[in-house]
């Protein structure tokens, strides 16, 4: 086991330099206090730190790409030391191949989102989200990625569920006091889902860490036991969680994985704690419900892979089939009950739900093909879902309302927005040659052989879901002009500079998605053959 | 047969069930200070019982005075406060009414 | 020891009495300008003095007064801890307008003498002591309880606490009086040694029948000495004066009341389990086959599932505090039924944070109650527009009591949860899980306040006149929650210190 | 695999590429474009594009000419697309004799029909979105035909179903355009859907034995052995199944039941029906008559519905393993032309009887490559591809000419007024009939022979139902044609005289022309053995399919049959002219009339039947649309009232048991959250109601929670 040393400190710049934004918002609301600044200016001036706190973090991941080998299958960019010597907690943060594609998706969602938040270029009534507190609601985006980025970073178990929670409470906020119509509603049935799965996650945390066998801290001294996840996978592939004394009767890894993996299910989400996610994205402002569907669910896939699969292989292979079921049940369920929704904003979000249920599926065939195309999806569907919900946010903010039936004929009067839909629409049904296809092909031909029945159901949610993308798209655009929305005007400046940055990315990474898998395949691929090799549990 | 350990004790007893009851059906503030009064004594009944009959030390003596010393400050304290409640509900010490403060 | 000698390691309470007499001397001088100020700094001297001269005797574990009294680095922590909760009340009540000019002195002079009373209560290994010490608390608590003469709420909670509290403690005596008897020693160490006798083979060969009678009496004194404690720390059969109390007594009172002697009685309660019933303090051996385990999982479960339940249908907001301190009461109980060195190091973590945390949210609810005079939820609509600082602080607070990570609430709950799943019995895991189910219904309550805080639209928008120095003293609480949320090495080193 | 051995040929990746940059041209600047600076900044660069691809590839043809027949193949490897695990797909073109066909067709009828689009579609509105879809239909129909793994073929498969949807609902302001788009993407995917399926069974089922197939086998297998069979591309599958082991693994391998090679056949032939409209999947083609008519020439006669017989011939080393399959491939072919030809009776809209058409004979292609005559199948597609194309482009020219009017009746006697469609359109029916030494009669007639003489069919009587099949589907073919010509082009220009029909411009006729003469002479590329001839098409075409021509066995009859079937063809094709001239020249026969009005049964059902599609569209929509439409609305009920509800169905039962309780709902439940919490809420009100505020019930309670906990412990411990 290696004992890794800190090599550069780029990560925690990364993880952290959104709170140096935070500061020096701070700051600013200090100062326009002290020297009684006006309103409007405050604004501007936290928006920009904001812009200028969300670029740097993406210029420095993109550093972090390229300084990336992606040959080798070891951590790269270690910054690790002691924190709290008392219960052997470090502060541990690493990168390599799981979670290097998702963090630069995060800062580059992120960004998309800030821009999307800043009212510049278009005409936005004052009662819009974003001229509401805005300096408040800067600093809760930039506590948010910080969150993100260190639950995507943190290699010790107790660091990562400090950053798991501390993506919390920003939301809490953010669709609490920014949303819609019944926000409160949504932000508290968030909070409380959530919050139910993290403490669950804490009770597992907590088993594991004293299951766990002593281990050399960043400092030499010998620990008992650790947070270490490195040191922790070692000793759950060795088969130690395996033999570890039985919880409440039952097999210790088989508790444990179960209540992690139901801490991450609620995240995904999967089908029975799926409910929170339509009413959390109809309330959201719309850059809060971009970055929800863009990043948020992807922490969920992504603690999946570096708890459940990592520290205990032999588990993950038993329930294996079962969330192959549940994936299945998610596309279809999802499926189905997107074509009866009238909301655009709910219909993006149970398609959400749909298109996440093939990163269940891909986990669960122990195939390259698979998992690679389960990572691919989570990074494809990173992309798309928030553009699609840009997308109602266009909509949203001209018409004041998401309800697809009032719409009809768009096309003439926005035919410039019905083409950035369209491309949208079809890269969200999976067409070839576009980012939603690649994640979909590989996660049904890795999947295929294993489940064959699960994955040829799960394939007839192709054909639905291209029914209610091409029935929305009627309703909405084709046919006679409404005359009701002769007042809309095609899409601004800002909404372009978000629109075509993730248009252009979805359509280069459905021709050459290889980069991307470049980065994620070489760690992926030891990752299953661990969990293959691994034993029956008792 | 002489009175031995045990008859103090089953009268320690007693008066500490019987303070019990007054405490709990009395109407009357000041009756359920009487009471009150009652289970600390039974109490002292069983130090010096004891210190007599089991352990040959004092302690138990020195016990029960502190405690009686410390009933009567109990004592006054209460009824300070009782007379308090007298005059804020202009004129009534009912238990049973007293019940501004619930749920 | 004798007592001339055991004087000179006594000098911490000496000093406090002195102060004490400082301040009601000083306050027989009526009407001059700083009277006020006078009043505080003296209070504030005494208390950081005292804890100047508590600093000094660290190091020291003797008992004094013919070992009637410990000195040891257990009690100097809890008495750290109260000069630290005391400190803070004298802060407040020092702007609080609840407590008029002219009491002042007084007010003063009973809370010093309280937290002389836990000093006392926290350190004493005698039953006599034990019994003494509880009562100068308790007689002291009711006075401050009916503090305000006038004021009917304040009386009535007052008379309900003055008969609760003689017949809790009259159980209690009459539970020691039967240590007494049966052990013929009041001492704590000296029980146990009658313990060992009492239940050990030998003894019982010869009178074969009286084993049985002998457990059930021991159990029975026990468990009435316990009531006694249980009525301070508030836990479940014995905690329903709690919500009356606290909606009665005047608001800087309620804060100090649910911290100290909470902690107070938890402490003497750890001192006189651990040195009587079990072997010694680091390996936790039972002396009595009595399950102190299993009867304070039970408590705790019931604590802290009857403290948050109740607290959710609340509408004022000293009531919620009141069951939110009955449900913390229940987390520490928890950490306690651990029976373990990690449930003792997260009592004392978990002690420290919690003053801090119930603290600031007291601080925030006298200021609302000073500035709009109500009590109710509805007082703090649309708070975050109004006045930003205090909405985020008092948000933080509450935040902190839920035990989200980034505060000092989740640490103090994680070495409870901690300590409990070490133990990695089925019956352990069963309480850590009620104890996570009831945090998830505590963030129902708390939210509402948040909600109320932030989401919903305040009656009239203009802003409170907050004095500078409340919301000094507010920016100071903060100050521990984050750092003891981030970076508690220190507090961890202090507490570990102790065993 | 050393790809040295065959001819590096960059510039076949500029034949997809150019439309490509054509579409992205006119995409992004057209409407600037049409705009500021007219039409011709748009059509210009439409043509030249595919002109250039067109040229690219008649290079190809000539390089291939050069190169010995059994190594006859240009690659280009553009760049690599996927590789994980043992999956690896590049984007790389593969031009064979069959793929350059393929290219040639499409590039040269595209050109064409682009160049005749600029009179159809002339101060149109959308006049660069249109060109720019074209582009790219060519775009994805060339990535299809020249793709060398099944995943490129898959993105051309989808590709040219995305522009078939933006190009028949390209008029989207009418609902009725809009829907029909919808439904020809949604049955393609259908269809897609199969198609799928069938490469993923294809790709495990050479590698692994799928019945036994579970995560572990993958990594047991040394990775160079997966290497070598289980892949997507085309030609390295071709390969490996001519090695003898994997050929008799693969054919031995069983899945749910049924032999593997037949479930993937069959899976695939289903992709092949959604594209190319075949039984249960053709409900979407004469819907895609709503598009503009070069769209319904292009895609819906010449090139994407032809998609799928190119599929079936490109893996005839795959179809050939299997009879059934073959069989099953053929059957359909054969009842699809049949059943489309009856359609075709009664049709007044030209564009519908052409749909029909055109399904009739997809039909006959069907059953070309279903009998294993697979380079006979792929003549008919390329005559077809010129015939079809040409009537589908006089149809347009009428119906510019008539002022958009579609419906036969309306129309008559316009062979005075448009002469050059006239004798185009004539030229097609006789192509399309199949009069001897026509385009027509050459490829049908060899489909009908092979359908005849082939022994792998499992039918009673082997080829012999095919062959009689397609007969009858003949005499109707050229009955139906017929009609449309003389209801159209003889008799008076009845409608309002005033407009009289005009000629159309210069660029549609002149298209007319090049393809009505290419209906009349392209048949003698592939003329048959029986006249001693050399045929060109079949030798060029014959070292693609040599590697299946082992497997495929012909009856063998004599010469003197084969004369005698190609007389019963020619005559079957006269009588079925003869008999519309006789009902419907110059409107003189009052037969068809009488027909239509009379009352009696045994004409008003068939009539009725035929007239409406035999009510498949009908069947449809009760059945599977129904279905669909309604467990959707049932799941999204689930999903409301009881996934969400079970987190807060304890909620209700709170709030009722509150009622019951005597305890008013407003006053505690404010309804803030309705998760389990509800219950919570409930249990808390009801605890808090013990705190009556009476001292009394307190010390009862300290009373009561000591003596339990003595008792408890008594007892329990």
């Amino acid at each position: 086991m290696i004992n890794y040393q800190t090599t550069t400190t780029i990560v925690s710049w990364v993880v952290f330099i959104p709170i140096i934004g935070v500061g020096s918002i701070l700051i600013t609301i200090g100062l326009r206090y002290l020297f009684k600044i006006d309103k409007k200016i405050a604004d501007n001036l936290s928006r920009l730190i904001s812009l200028i706190s969300t670029l740097l973090a993406f210029i420095l991941s993109l550093k972090m790409w390229g300084f990336f080998e992606t040959g080798m299958n070891t951590l790269q960019f270690v910054h690790r030391f002691v924190w709290i010597e008392n219960f052997n907690i470090e502060y541990f943060l690493g990168i390599d191949g799981i979670n290097i594609a998702l963090v630069i998706l995060t800062t580059f969602i992120t960004l998309i989102a800030c821009i999307a938040s800043v009212p510049w270029w278009g005409h936005v009534d004052d009662r819009h989200f974003s001229k509401r507190m805005t300096p408040g609601y800067m600093i809760l985006l930039l506590i948010l990625e910080t969150g993100m980025l260190g639950t995507f970073c943190a290699l010790d178990f107790f660091l990562f569920y400090i950053f798991w929670e501390i993506m919390l409470l920003p939301m809490y906020f953010l669709i609490g006091v920014w949303g819609g119509p019944r926000k409160e509603y949504a932000a508290i049935k968030f909070f409380l889902y959530t919050l139910a799965g993290s403490v669950l996650m804490l009770l597992a945390m907590i088993a594991i860490y004293y299951a766990s066998e002593p281990f050399i801290l960043a400092d030499g001294r010998l620990a008992h036991h650790t947070f270490n996840i490195p040191a922790l996978t070692a000793s759950g592939q060795s088969g130690l969680f395996a033999r570890a004394n039985p919880i409440l009767g039952f097999a210790f890894a088989k508790v444990v994985w179960i209540a992690l993996f139901i801490g991450f299910a609620i995240k995904i989400p999967m089908f029975p704690f799926h409910t929170w996610l339509p009413d959390a994205h109809v309330e959201a402002p719309t850059p809060i419900s971009v970055i929800l569907a863009g990043i948020l669910l992807k922490t969920g896939g992504y603690g999946i892979l570096r708890f459940n699969f990592q520290l205990l292989p032999e588990a993950t292979k038993w329930a294996a089939a079962a969330m192959a079921v549940f994936g299945m049940i998610n596309i279809v369920y999802a499926a189905y009950v997107c074509m009866a929704q009238s909301d655009l904003k709910k219909l993006i979000a149970y398609s959400s739900v749909s298109h996440m249920g093939f990163v269940l599926l891909g986990y669960a065939a122990f195939t390259p093909q698979a998992i690679s195309g389960a990572v691919f999806q989570m990074v494809a569907h990173g992309l798309i879902s928030p553009m699609l919900f840009l997308i109602a946010g266009v909509i949203y903010d001209r018409a004041h309302t998401r309800e697809i039936g009032e719409f009809g004929g768009l096309a003439n009067k926005m035919p410039e927005y019905t083409g950035l839909v369209g491309l949208a629409f079809m890269a969200s049904l999976g067409l070839p040659g576009l980012a939603g296809f690649i994640g979909e092909v590989l996660v049904f031909l890795g999947a295929f052989p294993v489940y064959k029945v699960f994955t040829i159901i799960s394939a007839t949610s192709v054909v639905i879901t291209a029914a209610y993308y091409l029935w929305t798209i009627h309703r909405m655009f084709l046919g006679k002009f409404n005359e009701k929305w002769s007042a809309l005007w095609d899409v601004n400046w800002r909404e372009r500079f978000t629109l075509y940055p993730l248009a252009a990315l979805i359509i280069f990474f459905g021709f050459y998605p290889m980069p991307i898998f470049n980065l994620i395949s070489n760690s992926l691929n030891p990752l299953i053959s661990v969990i293959i090799a691994s034993g029956k549990l008792p | 047969m002489s009175v031995g350990l045990s008859h103090f004790l089953t009268i320690g007893a007693v008066v500490f069930s019987l303070g019990l009851f007054c405490v709990i059906t009395r109407r009357n503030a000041i009756g359920v200070l009487m009471g009150v009064e009652l289970i600390l004594n039974s109490a002292n009944i069983n130090f010096l019982a004891f210190s007599h009959f089991s352990s040959g030390t004092i302690d138990g003596h020195l016990f029960a005075l502190f405690c009686i010393v410390l009933a009567a400050l109990e004592c006054a304290v209460a009824l300070a406060i009782v007379l308090a409640v007298f005059r804020n509900f202009d004129k009534v010490i009912d238990m049973e009414q007293l019940t501004t403060l619930h749920k | 020891m004798s007592p001339a000698e055991s004087l000179k390691y006594f000098n911490p309470e000496l000093i406090m009495t002195g102060f004490l007499l400082l301040i009601i001397v000083v306050s027989l001088w009526k009407n001059y300008k700083g009277r006020r100020l006078a009043l505080s700094l003296i209070a504030f001297a005494g208390l950081f003095f005292t804890s100047f001269a508590l600093i000094q005797s660290a190091g020291e574990n003797i008992l004094i007064f013919h070992n009637l009294y410990a000195c040891d680095p257990f009690s100097r922590f809890f008495k750290m801890i109260f000069l630290l909760c005391g400190g803070f009340i004298v802060l407040i009540v020092f702007q609080a307008r609840e407590i008029k000019e002219k009491h002042l002195g007084e007010f003063y002079g009973i809370l010093l003498s309280l937290i002389l009373g836990m000093f006392l209560l926290v350190s004493s290994s005698n039953l006599l002591m034990i019994y003494l010490s509880l009562e100068f608390v308790s007689i002291t608590s009711y006075v401050l309880t009916g503090f305000n003469r006038n004021d009917r709420r304040s009386s009535e909670a007052a008379l309900k606490y003055v008969i609760y509290g003689g017949v809790v403690s009259g159980i209690m005596l009459f539970g020691m009086s039967y240590f007494y008897g049966l052990f013929g020693t009041l001492e704590i160490p000296a029980i146990k040694k009658g313990l060992i006798a009492a239940l050990s083979t030998p003894y019982e060969a010869s009178r074969p029948g009286s084993v049985q009678a002998m457990r059930l009496t021991v159990l029975a004194a026990s468990i009435f000495v316990f009531a006694g404690f249980g009525y301070k720390m508030a836990a479940v059969p014995f905690h329903m004066w709690c919500p009356d109390v606290y909606e009665g007594a005047p608001t800087p009172f309620t804060a100090f009341l649910s911290i100290a002697p909470k902690i107070a009685g938890l402490a003497a309660f750890c001192r006189f389990l651990l040195t009587g019933f079990f072997e010694n303090i680091s390996n936790f051996l039972p002396v009595t086959e009595i399950p102190w385990g299993a009867i304070l999982g039970i408590l705790a479960a019931a604590t802290m599932t009857l403290g948050n339940l109740s607290a959710i249908s609340q509408n004022n907001v000293k009531r919620l505090l009141a069951y939110s301190g009955v449900a913390h009461c229940g987390y520490i109980l928890m950490g306690l039924s651990a029976l373990s060195g990690e449930g003792l190091f997260a009592f004392y973590f978990y002690s420290v944070v919690y003053l801090f945390m119930n603290l600031g949210a007291f601080v925030i609810v006298i200021i609302i109650r000073e500035k709009t005079g109500q009590e109710n939820i509805e007082a703090y609509k649309g708070l975050g527009v109004r006045e930003p600082f205090i909405a985020v602080s008092f948000a933080v607070f509450l935040f902190s009591l839920i035990g989200i990570p980034p505060l000092a609430g989740f640490i103090g709950k994680f070495y409870l949860f901690a300590a409990v799943i070490h133990k990695a019995q089925a019956w352990y895991y069963l309480l850590a899980i009620i104890g996570i189910l009831n945090s998830v219904i505590s963030l129902y309550y708390y939210a509402r306040i948040i909600k109320a805080m932030f989401i919903e639209k305040a009656v009239d928008e203009q802003p409170l006149q907050i004095f500078s120095f409340q919301k000094l003293v507010t920016f100071v609480l903060l100050i521990p929650i984050f750092i003891f949320g981030i970076y508690w090495q220190p507090l961890a080193k202090v507490a570990t210190f102790l065993f | 695999m050393e790809h040295a051995a065959f001819q590096q040929f960059v510039y076949l990746f500029w034949i997809p590429f150019f439309p490509l940059l054509g579409a992205v041209y006119n995409g992004l600047l057209g409407s600037a474009l049409q705009r500021r600076l007219g039409e011709k900044w748009i059509h210009a660069p439409a043509i030249v594009f595919p002109m250039l691809s067109f040229i690219i590839t008649i290079a190809g043809f000539v390089k291939l000419t050069g190169l010995d027949p059994h190594s006859r193949a240009l690659y280009c490897n553009a760049w690599s697309w996927l590789h994980i695990g043992n999956l690896n797909v590049d984007i790389a073109f593969w031009m064979d004799p069959l793929g350059a066909v393929m290219a040639f067709v499409v590039t040269f009828v595209g050109t064409l029909i682009h160049i005749y689009s600029i009179g159809y579609m002339r101060n149109d509105p959308g006049y660069w979105r249109f060109f720019s879809y074209m582009n790219l239909f060519m775009f994805s129909m060339l990535i299809l035909v020249l793709g060398d793994n099944f995943l490129m073929m898959f993105i051309g498969w989808e590709g040219v179903g995305l522009c078939s949807y933006l190009l028949i609902g390209f008029w989207y302001k009418d609902e009725k355009n809009a829907v029909a788009g919808m439904k020809a993407f949604i049955v393609n995917r259908v269809g897609d859907f199969g198609f799928i399926i069938g490469v993923f069974l294809l790709f495990w089922g050479l590698g692994f034995s799928l019945e036994t197939f579970d995560s572990s086998s993958l990594a047991t297998v040394t990775s160079e052995e997966t290497h070598l069979n289980s892949s997507l591309v085309i030609r390295e599958i071709e390969e490996s199944l001519q090695i003898e082991s994997v050929h008799e693994a693969f054919t031995g391998k069983k899945i749910f039941g049924f032999s593997l090679v037949t479930l993937i056949c069959v899976c695939l032939f289903v992709g092949a029906m959604g594209k190319s409209a075949q039984i249960p999947l053709y409900v979407w083609l004469p819907d895609a008559m709503a598009g503009p008519t070069p769209v319904s020439a292009l895609i819906h006669a010449a090139t994407m519905v032809t998609a799928g017989v190119y599929m079936v011939a490109r893996l005839h080393f795959l179809f050939a393993l299997s009879p059934f399959a073959m069989t099953w491939v053929a059957l359909f072919g054969a009842v699809t032309a049949l059943y489309a030809a009856t359609i075709g009776f009664f049709q007044y809209d030209i564009k519908k009887v052409l749909a029909y058409s055109t399904i009739s004979q997809l039909g006959y292609m069907f059953i070309g490559v279903g009998v294993g005559a697979f380079s006979t199948g792929i003549f008919h597609l390329m005559t077809h591809a010129f015939f079809k194309g040409c009537l589908f482009l006089s149809a347009g020219s009428i119906i510019i000419g008539c002022h958009h009017q579609q419906d036969m009746r309306k129309m008559g006697g316009l062979k005075t007024y448009m002469p050059v469609t006239r004798w185009a359109y004539l030229m097609a029916c006789f192509a399309i009939a199949g009069f001897p030494f026509f385009s027509g009669f050459f490829s049908k007639d060899e489909i009908l022979w092979q359908a005849f003489n082939s022994k792998d069919m499992m039918l009673p009587g082997g080829g012999k139902i095919i062959w009689l099949l397609g007969i009858v589907g003949a005499l109707c073919t050229s009955f139906y044609m017929f009609r449309s010509y003389f209801m159209t082009f003889t008799g008076e220009y009845s409608e309002n005289p005033h407009h009289v029909p005009k000629e159309s411009p210069k660029q549609m006729t002149c298209v007319l022309v090049i393809l009505g003469f290419l209906s009349i002479f392209s048949g003698f590329v592939g003329m048959p053995h029986l006249w001693h001839v050399h045929n060109l098409f079949e030798t060029w075409m014959e070292p693609v399919f040599e590697s299946s021509s082992s497997l495929i066995a012909s009856e063998g009859y004599t010469h003197t049959l084969e004369w005698m079937l190609m007389g019963i063809s020619v005559a079957v094709a006269i009588i079925g002219a003869w008999v519309a001239g006789w009902l419907y020249k110059n409107r003189e026969n009052p037969l068809p009339g009488k027909l239509l009005a009379s009352k009696k049964q045994i004409i008003r059902i068939p009539y009725n039947l035929i007239y409406n599609k035999y009510y498949v569209d009908e069947i449809y929509q009760h059945t599977i649309v129904w279905l669909i439409m309604n467990l959707r609305l049932a799941l999204d009920w689930f999903d409301r009232k009881i996934i969400d509800q079970l987190v807060d169905f304890a909620g209700t039962a709170g709030r009722w048991l509150g009622r019951f309780a005597g305890y008013t709902d407003e006053k505690g439940v404010d309804g803030a959250v309705n998760a389990t919490s509800d219950m919570v809420i409930f249990s808390g009100l009801k605890l808090v109601t013990i705190q009556t505020g009476k001292l009394r019930n307190y010390l009862g309670v300290v009373l009561a929670g000591a003596i339990i906990l003595v008792i408890a412990n008594y007892l329990f411990f």
